[in-house]
Protein backbone atom coordinates (compact mmCIF):
# COMPACT_ATOMS: atom_id res chain seq x y z
CA UNK A 1 0.00 0.00 0.00
CA UNK A 2 1.54 3.40 -0.98
CA UNK A 3 -0.05 6.17 1.25
CA UNK A 4 1.52 8.63 -0.28
CA UNK A 5 -1.04 10.57 -1.95
CA UNK A 6 -0.52 12.23 -5.84
CA UNK A 7 0.55 15.96 -5.35
CA UNK A 8 -1.65 18.49 -7.10
CA UNK A 9 -0.50 21.14 -9.49
CA UNK A 10 -2.03 24.65 -8.50
CA UNK A 11 -1.73 27.68 -6.56
CA UNK A 12 -0.19 27.41 -3.03
CA UNK A 13 0.85 29.77 -0.27
CA UNK A 14 4.31 30.61 0.19
CA UNK A 15 6.25 27.79 1.25
CA UNK A 16 3.46 25.45 1.55
CA UNK A 17 5.27 22.63 -0.18
CA UNK A 18 8.84 21.56 -0.64
CA UNK A 19 10.70 20.98 -3.92
CA UNK A 20 11.51 17.71 -2.26
CA UNK A 21 7.89 16.65 -1.89
CA UNK A 22 7.00 17.42 -5.55
CA UNK A 23 9.94 14.99 -7.01
CA UNK A 24 9.25 12.14 -4.47
CA UNK A 25 5.09 12.58 -5.89
CA UNK A 26 7.08 12.50 -9.43
CA UNK A 27 8.78 9.61 -8.25
CA UNK A 28 6.08 7.92 -7.14
CA UNK A 29 3.88 7.98 -10.36
CA UNK A 30 3.10 4.71 -11.75
CA UNK A 31 5.46 5.39 -14.67
CA UNK A 32 8.30 5.93 -12.44
CA UNK A 33 10.10 3.44 -14.68
CA UNK A 34 10.11 4.71 -18.16
CA UNK A 35 11.47 7.95 -16.67
CA UNK A 36 15.70 8.21 -17.40
CA UNK A 37 15.86 11.90 -15.97
CA UNK A 38 13.93 14.65 -13.88
CA UNK A 39 14.01 18.03 -14.63
CA UNK A 40 13.46 21.13 -12.35
CA UNK A 41 13.33 25.16 -13.19
CA UNK A 42 12.73 27.18 -9.62
CA UNK A 43 11.97 31.15 -9.85
CA UNK A 44 13.30 32.83 -7.33
CA UNK A 45 12.72 36.32 -6.60
CA UNK A 46 16.11 38.51 -8.35
CA UNK A 47 17.33 41.60 -6.93
CA UNK A 48 17.61 43.43 -9.79
CA UNK A 49 14.07 44.87 -11.87
CA UNK A 50 14.14 44.93 -15.69
CA UNK A 51 14.85 47.99 -15.65
CA UNK A 52 17.68 47.79 -12.90
CA UNK A 53 15.63 49.28 -9.84
CA UNK A 54 16.47 47.43 -6.62
CA UNK A 55 14.40 45.06 -5.43
CA UNK A 56 13.35 44.32 -1.81
CA UNK A 57 11.04 41.97 -1.32
CA UNK A 58 7.86 40.95 -3.87
CA UNK A 59 4.53 40.08 -3.94
CA UNK A 60 2.31 37.64 -5.72
CA UNK A 61 -1.53 37.69 -6.13
CA UNK A 62 -3.43 34.82 -7.75
CA UNK A 63 -6.71 34.61 -8.70
CA UNK A 64 -6.84 30.90 -8.20
CA UNK A 65 -9.74 29.31 -9.31
CA UNK A 66 -8.37 30.31 -13.14
CA UNK A 67 -4.89 29.72 -12.29
CA UNK A 68 -5.27 26.37 -11.38
CA UNK A 69 -7.18 25.38 -14.33
CA UNK A 70 -4.65 26.65 -16.53
CA UNK A 71 -1.63 24.92 -14.89
CA UNK A 72 -3.98 21.54 -15.09
CA UNK A 73 -3.86 22.51 -18.80
CA UNK A 74 -0.47 23.10 -19.38
CA UNK A 75 0.06 19.88 -17.46
CA UNK A 76 -2.04 17.89 -19.29
CA UNK A 77 -0.77 19.45 -22.75
CA UNK A 78 2.73 18.52 -22.34
CA UNK A 79 1.86 15.31 -20.70
CA UNK A 80 0.45 14.19 -24.07
CA UNK A 81 3.98 14.88 -25.54
CA UNK A 82 6.02 11.65 -26.79
CA UNK A 83 8.17 10.57 -23.79
CA UNK A 84 7.08 13.02 -21.30
CA UNK A 85 5.67 11.15 -18.10
CA UNK A 86 4.97 13.68 -15.60
CA UNK A 87 4.72 17.41 -15.27
CA UNK A 88 4.20 19.14 -11.82
CA UNK A 89 3.58 22.82 -11.35
CA UNK A 90 3.37 24.74 -8.26
CA UNK A 91 3.50 28.19 -8.11
CA UNK A 92 3.28 30.28 -4.76
CA UNK A 93 1.80 33.37 -3.51
CA UNK A 94 2.42 35.87 -0.68
CA UNK A 95 5.16 38.01 0.22
CA UNK A 96 8.47 36.98 -0.74
CA UNK A 97 11.80 38.07 0.14
CA UNK A 98 14.72 38.17 -2.00
CA UNK A 99 16.22 34.21 -3.44
CA UNK A 100 12.75 33.01 -2.15
CA UNK A 101 11.29 30.53 -4.44
CA UNK A 102 8.51 31.59 -6.43
CA UNK A 103 7.79 28.52 -8.25
CA UNK A 104 8.30 25.11 -8.95
CA UNK A 105 8.08 23.34 -12.69
CA UNK A 106 8.95 19.28 -12.55
CA UNK A 107 9.23 17.27 -15.72
CA UNK A 108 9.69 13.41 -15.34
CA UNK A 109 10.66 12.19 -19.12
CA UNK A 110 11.98 9.02 -20.85
CA UNK A 111 15.00 11.11 -22.23
CA UNK A 112 16.55 14.12 -21.41
CA UNK A 113 15.79 15.69 -25.16
CA UNK A 114 12.26 15.91 -24.44
CA UNK A 115 12.34 16.91 -20.84
CA UNK A 116 14.59 19.84 -21.85
CA UNK A 117 12.03 21.02 -24.24
CA UNK A 118 8.98 20.41 -22.06
CA UNK A 119 10.20 22.04 -18.80
CA UNK A 120 10.99 25.33 -21.11
CA UNK A 121 7.53 25.29 -22.75
CA UNK A 122 5.47 24.65 -19.49
CA UNK A 123 8.27 28.19 -18.13
CA UNK A 124 6.93 30.11 -21.37
CA UNK A 125 3.43 28.78 -21.02
CA UNK A 126 3.03 29.81 -16.98
CA UNK A 127 4.99 33.17 -17.77
CA UNK A 128 2.30 33.68 -20.19
CA UNK A 129 -1.31 32.21 -19.60
CA UNK A 130 -1.76 31.71 -15.41
CA UNK A 131 -3.56 34.35 -13.70
CA UNK A 132 -0.66 35.50 -11.46
CA UNK A 133 0.80 39.00 -10.93
CA UNK A 134 3.85 39.61 -9.41
CA UNK A 135 4.90 43.54 -7.67
CA UNK A 136 8.07 44.53 -7.08
CA UNK A 137 8.63 46.42 -4.05
CA UNK A 138 11.55 48.57 -4.76
CA UNK A 139 14.37 49.54 -1.93
CA UNK A 140 12.88 53.88 -2.27
CA UNK A 141 9.78 53.03 -1.31
CA UNK A 142 7.76 52.99 -4.91
CA UNK A 143 6.49 49.48 -5.97
CA UNK A 144 5.20 48.03 -9.27
CA UNK A 145 3.00 45.96 -10.98
CA UNK A 146 4.53 44.07 -13.24
CA UNK A 147 2.88 43.25 -17.28
CA UNK B 1 -29.38 42.95 -9.02
CA UNK B 2 -26.08 42.15 -7.06
CA UNK B 3 -23.18 41.31 -8.94
CA UNK B 4 -19.92 40.87 -7.04
CA UNK B 5 -16.39 41.90 -8.44
CA UNK B 6 -13.21 40.10 -7.87
CA UNK B 7 -9.97 42.15 -7.20
CA UNK B 8 -6.25 41.11 -8.14
CA UNK B 9 -2.92 42.90 -8.34
CA UNK B 10 -3.43 46.46 -8.88
CA UNK B 11 -7.23 46.24 -7.97
CA UNK B 12 -6.93 44.94 -4.82
CA UNK B 13 -4.26 47.70 -3.95
CA UNK B 14 -6.64 50.33 -4.88
CA UNK B 15 -9.91 49.08 -3.36
CA UNK B 16 -7.92 47.38 -0.47
CA UNK B 17 -10.70 44.34 -0.83
CA UNK B 18 -10.30 40.74 -2.28
CA UNK B 19 -13.95 41.40 -3.29
CA UNK B 20 -16.97 43.58 -3.89
CA UNK B 21 -20.77 43.69 -4.20
CA UNK B 22 -22.33 46.59 -6.70
CA UNK B 23 -26.37 46.56 -6.65
CA UNK B 24 -27.02 47.10 -10.79
CA UNK B 25 -30.14 48.43 -12.86
CA UNK B 26 -29.29 48.16 -15.92
CA UNK B 27 -27.85 44.59 -17.11
CA UNK B 28 -24.87 45.12 -18.76
CA UNK B 29 -20.99 45.35 -17.90
CA UNK B 30 -20.82 48.89 -19.16
CA UNK B 31 -22.96 50.02 -15.99
CA UNK B 32 -20.86 48.32 -13.57
CA UNK B 33 -17.24 49.44 -15.68
CA UNK B 34 -18.94 53.03 -14.76
CA UNK B 35 -19.59 52.32 -11.39
CA UNK B 36 -16.20 51.24 -10.60
CA UNK B 37 -14.52 54.20 -11.86
CA UNK B 38 -16.83 56.43 -9.91
CA UNK B 39 -15.98 55.38 -6.75
CA UNK B 40 -11.96 54.32 -7.46
CA UNK B 41 -10.79 57.14 -9.22
CA UNK B 42 -7.22 55.34 -10.30
CA UNK B 43 -9.20 52.37 -12.03
CA UNK B 44 -10.40 54.63 -14.97
CA UNK B 45 -6.63 54.83 -16.39
CA UNK B 46 -6.52 50.93 -15.97
CA UNK B 47 -10.25 50.15 -17.30
CA UNK B 48 -10.58 52.14 -20.66
CA UNK B 49 -8.91 53.27 -23.34
CA UNK B 50 -7.11 56.68 -24.28
CA UNK B 51 -10.68 57.61 -25.44
CA UNK B 52 -12.28 56.57 -22.03
CA UNK B 53 -14.98 55.00 -24.72
CA UNK B 54 -14.33 51.27 -24.64
CA UNK B 55 -12.65 48.22 -22.65
CA UNK B 56 -8.75 48.95 -22.61
CA UNK B 57 -6.81 45.77 -24.82
CA UNK B 58 -5.05 45.65 -21.75
CA UNK B 59 -8.33 44.06 -19.30
CA UNK B 60 -9.35 40.50 -20.04
CA UNK B 61 -13.14 39.94 -18.41
CA UNK B 62 -13.62 36.79 -16.79
CA UNK B 63 -17.49 35.97 -15.74
CA UNK B 64 -17.92 33.29 -13.44
CA UNK B 65 -14.54 31.39 -14.34
CA UNK B 66 -15.00 31.86 -17.93
CA UNK B 67 -13.35 34.42 -20.11
CA UNK B 68 -15.58 36.81 -22.33
CA UNK B 69 -14.21 37.57 -25.59
CA UNK B 70 -15.82 39.83 -28.46
CA UNK B 71 -15.86 42.84 -30.19
CA UNK B 72 -18.56 44.36 -27.68
CA UNK B 73 -17.90 43.22 -24.20
CA UNK B 74 -19.11 46.17 -22.69
CA UNK B 75 -22.44 45.33 -23.59
CA UNK B 76 -22.36 41.63 -22.16
CA UNK B 77 -25.09 40.97 -20.11
CA UNK B 78 -24.74 40.12 -16.34
CA UNK B 79 -26.83 37.52 -13.92
CA UNK B 80 -27.88 38.09 -10.36
CA UNK B 81 -24.90 36.45 -8.47
CA UNK B 82 -22.39 36.84 -11.37
CA UNK B 83 -18.75 36.88 -10.13
CA UNK B 84 -17.03 39.17 -12.93
CA UNK B 85 -12.93 39.70 -12.74
CA UNK B 86 -11.27 42.47 -14.33
CA UNK B 87 -7.48 40.91 -15.41
CA UNK B 88 -4.58 43.30 -16.55
CA UNK B 89 -1.71 40.72 -18.26
CA UNK B 90 -0.47 38.06 -16.05
CA UNK B 91 2.98 38.19 -14.46
CA UNK B 92 4.02 34.72 -13.49
CA UNK B 93 7.12 34.42 -11.29
CA UNK C 1 29.05 34.01 10.49
CA UNK C 2 27.80 31.30 7.80
CA UNK C 3 28.78 28.27 8.46
CA UNK C 4 28.03 26.34 5.40
CA UNK C 5 30.91 25.16 3.22
CA UNK C 6 30.68 25.46 -0.25
CA UNK C 7 29.66 22.09 -1.48
CA UNK C 8 32.80 20.89 -4.08
CA UNK C 9 31.23 19.51 -7.64
CA UNK C 10 32.35 16.02 -8.30
CA UNK C 11 32.74 12.27 -8.01
CA UNK C 12 30.60 10.61 -4.74
CA UNK C 13 29.21 7.63 -3.27
CA UNK C 14 25.88 6.88 -4.19
CA UNK C 15 23.40 8.99 -1.64
CA UNK C 16 26.48 10.70 -0.06
CA UNK C 17 25.15 14.33 -1.58
CA UNK C 18 21.16 15.41 -1.40
CA UNK C 19 19.31 17.59 -4.19
CA UNK C 20 18.32 19.78 -1.34
CA UNK C 21 22.33 20.54 0.18
CA UNK C 22 23.48 21.36 -3.60
CA UNK C 23 20.91 23.59 -4.02
CA UNK C 24 20.98 25.15 -0.60
CA UNK C 25 24.58 25.54 -1.47
CA UNK C 26 23.77 27.19 -4.55
CA UNK C 27 22.01 29.49 -2.58
CA UNK C 28 25.01 30.41 -0.43
CA UNK C 29 26.67 31.38 -3.44
CA UNK C 30 27.62 35.35 -2.47
CA UNK C 31 26.14 36.86 -5.82
CA UNK C 32 22.83 34.39 -5.46
CA UNK C 33 20.92 38.14 -5.53
CA UNK C 34 22.00 38.19 -9.16
CA UNK C 35 19.83 34.72 -9.49
CA UNK C 36 16.64 34.65 -10.79
CA UNK C 37 16.48 31.06 -11.89
CA UNK C 38 17.72 27.54 -10.21
CA UNK C 39 17.58 24.95 -13.16
CA UNK C 40 18.22 21.20 -11.74
CA UNK C 41 19.17 17.70 -13.57
CA UNK C 42 18.95 14.44 -12.09
CA UNK C 43 19.94 12.01 -14.13
CA UNK C 44 18.18 8.34 -13.19
CA UNK C 45 18.45 4.86 -13.84
CA UNK C 46 15.78 3.89 -16.60
CA UNK C 47 13.86 0.74 -16.61
CA UNK C 48 14.69 -0.07 -20.60
CA UNK C 49 18.14 0.38 -21.96
CA UNK C 50 18.52 1.50 -25.69
CA UNK C 51 18.32 -1.39 -26.96
CA UNK C 52 15.05 -2.49 -25.01
CA UNK C 53 16.34 -5.05 -22.61
CA UNK C 54 14.70 -4.60 -19.19
CA UNK C 55 17.65 -3.02 -16.44
CA UNK C 56 17.20 -4.47 -13.31
CA UNK C 57 19.96 -2.63 -11.99
CA UNK C 58 23.00 -0.26 -12.96
CA UNK C 59 27.06 0.01 -12.17
CA UNK C 60 28.33 2.81 -12.27
CA UNK C 61 32.37 3.23 -11.96
CA UNK C 62 34.57 6.25 -11.96
CA UNK C 63 38.53 6.99 -12.27
CA UNK C 64 37.64 9.72 -9.68
CA UNK C 65 40.63 11.85 -9.56
CA UNK C 66 39.88 12.58 -13.73
CA UNK C 67 36.01 13.08 -13.76
CA UNK C 68 36.74 15.50 -10.92
CA UNK C 69 38.91 17.79 -12.89
CA UNK C 70 36.81 17.25 -15.80
CA UNK C 71 33.77 18.30 -13.57
CA UNK C 72 35.35 21.26 -12.43
CA UNK C 73 36.58 22.66 -16.37
CA UNK C 74 33.00 21.99 -17.46
CA UNK C 75 31.42 24.26 -14.28
CA UNK C 76 34.35 27.12 -14.52
CA UNK C 77 33.89 27.56 -18.30
CA UNK C 78 30.30 27.52 -17.89
CA UNK C 79 30.25 30.20 -15.55
CA UNK C 80 32.42 32.56 -17.65
CA UNK C 81 29.13 32.66 -19.61
CA UNK C 82 26.55 36.02 -19.48
CA UNK C 83 24.10 35.41 -16.69
CA UNK C 84 25.63 32.21 -14.82
CA UNK C 85 26.14 32.82 -11.45
CA UNK C 86 26.78 29.18 -10.17
CA UNK C 87 27.29 25.79 -11.48
CA UNK C 88 27.46 22.36 -9.44
CA UNK C 89 27.59 18.67 -10.85
CA UNK C 90 27.84 15.76 -8.43
CA UNK C 91 28.17 12.67 -10.33
CA UNK C 92 28.02 9.03 -8.11
CA UNK C 93 29.05 6.04 -8.12
CA UNK C 94 28.60 2.60 -6.78
CA UNK C 95 25.54 0.05 -7.24
CA UNK C 96 22.15 1.83 -8.25
CA UNK C 97 18.33 0.37 -8.28
CA UNK C 98 15.61 1.30 -10.50
CA UNK C 99 14.66 5.10 -10.37
CA UNK C 100 17.96 5.17 -8.32
CA UNK C 101 19.66 9.25 -8.37
CA UNK C 102 23.16 9.05 -10.70
CA UNK C 103 23.81 12.67 -11.46
CA UNK C 104 22.34 16.54 -10.14
CA UNK C 105 23.60 19.35 -12.26
CA UNK C 106 22.68 22.53 -11.14
CA UNK C 107 22.87 25.51 -12.13
CA UNK C 108 22.14 29.44 -11.13
CA UNK C 109 21.10 32.32 -13.60
CA UNK C 110 20.25 35.59 -13.95
CA UNK C 111 17.49 34.92 -16.46
CA UNK C 112 16.18 31.31 -17.23
CA UNK C 113 17.45 31.63 -20.97
CA UNK C 114 20.63 31.39 -20.08
CA UNK C 115 19.89 28.93 -17.42
CA UNK C 116 18.12 26.45 -20.03
CA UNK C 117 21.29 26.71 -22.39
CA UNK C 118 23.82 26.37 -19.38
CA UNK C 119 22.32 23.31 -18.06
CA UNK C 120 21.57 21.41 -21.19
CA UNK C 121 25.41 22.10 -22.25
CA UNK C 122 26.15 20.84 -18.86
CA UNK C 123 25.00 17.76 -19.12
CA UNK C 124 26.07 17.03 -22.65
CA UNK C 125 29.53 17.87 -21.50
CA UNK C 126 29.58 15.41 -18.53
CA UNK C 127 27.84 12.39 -20.36
CA UNK C 128 30.95 13.12 -23.48
CA UNK C 129 33.57 14.19 -21.51
CA UNK C 130 34.30 12.92 -17.79
CA UNK C 131 35.42 9.64 -16.87
CA UNK C 132 32.23 7.85 -15.76
CA UNK C 133 31.31 4.33 -17.20
CA UNK C 134 28.02 2.82 -16.62
CA UNK C 135 27.14 -0.98 -17.00
CA UNK C 136 23.55 -2.15 -17.26
CA UNK C 137 22.66 -5.29 -15.51
CA UNK C 138 19.43 -6.56 -17.24
CA UNK C 139 16.62 -9.50 -15.60
CA UNK C 140 18.12 -12.31 -18.16
CA UNK C 141 21.30 -12.09 -16.29
CA UNK C 142 23.22 -10.74 -18.85
CA UNK C 143 25.32 -7.32 -18.28
CA UNK C 144 26.66 -4.47 -20.48
CA UNK C 145 29.03 -1.36 -20.12
CA UNK C 146 27.39 1.26 -22.35
CA UNK C 147 30.34 3.29 -24.82
CA UNK D 1 60.83 -1.27 -13.39
CA UNK D 2 57.72 -1.57 -11.65
CA UNK D 3 54.58 0.62 -12.76
CA UNK D 4 51.16 0.44 -11.69
CA UNK D 5 48.00 0.09 -13.53
CA UNK D 6 44.67 1.22 -12.47
CA UNK D 7 41.11 -0.82 -13.98
CA UNK D 8 37.98 0.70 -14.71
CA UNK D 9 34.46 -0.39 -16.09
CA UNK D 10 35.06 -3.89 -18.12
CA UNK D 11 38.74 -3.84 -16.90
CA UNK D 12 37.80 -4.29 -12.81
CA UNK D 13 35.17 -6.71 -14.03
CA UNK D 14 37.70 -8.71 -16.39
CA UNK D 15 40.60 -8.80 -13.46
CA UNK D 16 38.50 -8.25 -10.17
CA UNK D 17 41.27 -5.69 -8.94
CA UNK D 18 41.36 -2.09 -8.67
CA UNK D 19 45.35 -1.47 -9.36
CA UNK D 20 48.00 -3.82 -10.27
CA UNK D 21 51.43 -3.72 -10.46
CA UNK D 22 53.76 -4.73 -13.08
CA UNK D 23 57.32 -5.38 -13.69
CA UNK D 24 58.47 -4.12 -16.87
CA UNK D 25 62.08 -5.03 -18.67
CA UNK D 26 61.58 -2.47 -21.41
CA UNK D 27 60.16 1.09 -20.98
CA UNK D 28 57.47 0.99 -23.23
CA UNK D 29 53.79 0.87 -23.19
CA UNK D 30 53.88 -1.42 -25.99
CA UNK D 31 55.18 -4.33 -22.84
CA UNK D 32 52.73 -3.43 -21.01
CA UNK D 33 50.20 -4.09 -23.22
CA UNK D 34 51.74 -7.32 -24.14
CA UNK D 35 51.95 -8.19 -20.66
CA UNK D 36 47.92 -7.75 -19.99
CA UNK D 37 46.83 -9.41 -22.92
CA UNK D 38 48.84 -12.28 -22.18
CA UNK D 39 47.59 -12.45 -18.17
CA UNK D 40 44.03 -11.47 -19.41
CA UNK D 41 42.75 -13.18 -22.50
CA UNK D 42 39.36 -10.85 -23.00
CA UNK D 43 41.57 -7.70 -23.25
CA UNK D 44 42.88 -8.67 -26.56
CA UNK D 45 39.61 -7.81 -27.88
CA UNK D 46 39.41 -4.42 -25.92
CA UNK D 47 42.97 -2.90 -26.00
CA UNK D 48 44.04 -3.71 -29.62
CA UNK D 49 42.51 -2.71 -33.77
CA UNK D 50 41.08 -5.93 -35.11
CA UNK D 51 44.87 -6.80 -37.09
CA UNK D 52 46.08 -6.85 -33.57
CA UNK D 53 48.65 -4.68 -34.19
CA UNK D 54 47.85 -0.78 -32.71
CA UNK D 55 46.11 0.41 -29.91
CA UNK D 56 41.78 0.48 -30.52
CA UNK D 57 40.71 3.75 -31.75
CA UNK D 58 38.44 3.27 -28.78
CA UNK D 59 40.98 3.63 -26.06
CA UNK D 60 42.18 6.65 -23.96
CA UNK D 61 45.57 6.52 -22.65
CA UNK D 62 46.33 8.31 -19.26
CA UNK D 63 49.67 8.40 -17.55
CA UNK D 64 49.67 9.94 -13.79
CA UNK D 65 46.12 11.66 -14.94
CA UNK D 66 47.56 13.49 -18.07
CA UNK D 67 46.15 11.73 -21.11
CA UNK D 68 48.43 10.98 -23.93
CA UNK D 69 47.71 12.12 -27.56
CA UNK D 70 50.00 10.95 -30.49
CA UNK D 71 50.05 8.25 -33.62
CA UNK D 72 52.30 5.94 -31.86
CA UNK D 73 51.52 5.68 -28.35
CA UNK D 74 52.22 2.26 -27.77
CA UNK D 75 56.08 3.57 -27.83
CA UNK D 76 55.88 6.16 -25.57
CA UNK D 77 58.22 5.37 -23.02
CA UNK D 78 57.11 4.97 -18.92
CA UNK D 79 58.78 5.51 -15.71
CA UNK D 80 59.26 3.31 -12.79
CA UNK D 81 56.43 4.32 -10.37
CA UNK D 82 54.28 5.10 -13.27
CA UNK D 83 50.24 4.70 -12.89
CA UNK D 84 48.50 4.11 -16.42
CA UNK D 85 45.24 3.48 -17.16
CA UNK D 86 43.30 2.46 -20.32
CA UNK D 87 40.38 4.02 -20.87
CA UNK D 88 37.22 2.60 -23.25
CA UNK D 89 34.65 5.91 -24.28
CA UNK D 90 32.93 6.88 -21.18
CA UNK D 91 29.41 7.08 -20.33
CA UNK D 92 28.15 9.44 -17.62
CA UNK D 93 24.53 8.37 -16.06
Amino acid sequence: MNETKELRSGIYNKGEITLDEIIKSVKNNPKIKNVGSIHVFTGIVRESSKEGKQVKSMKIDSFDDMANITIDDICESLKKKNGIIDVKIVHFKGDFSLSDDLVYVVVGSAHREEGFDAIKNAVDLYKKKIAVWKREDFIDGTSKWIH
Amino acid sequence: MLVEVLYFAEFKDITKKDTEKFDLSSKNLKELIDLLIKKYDPMLELLLDKKNESLSNNISVIVNNKPIHGQDVLSIFLNEGDKIALLLPVSGG
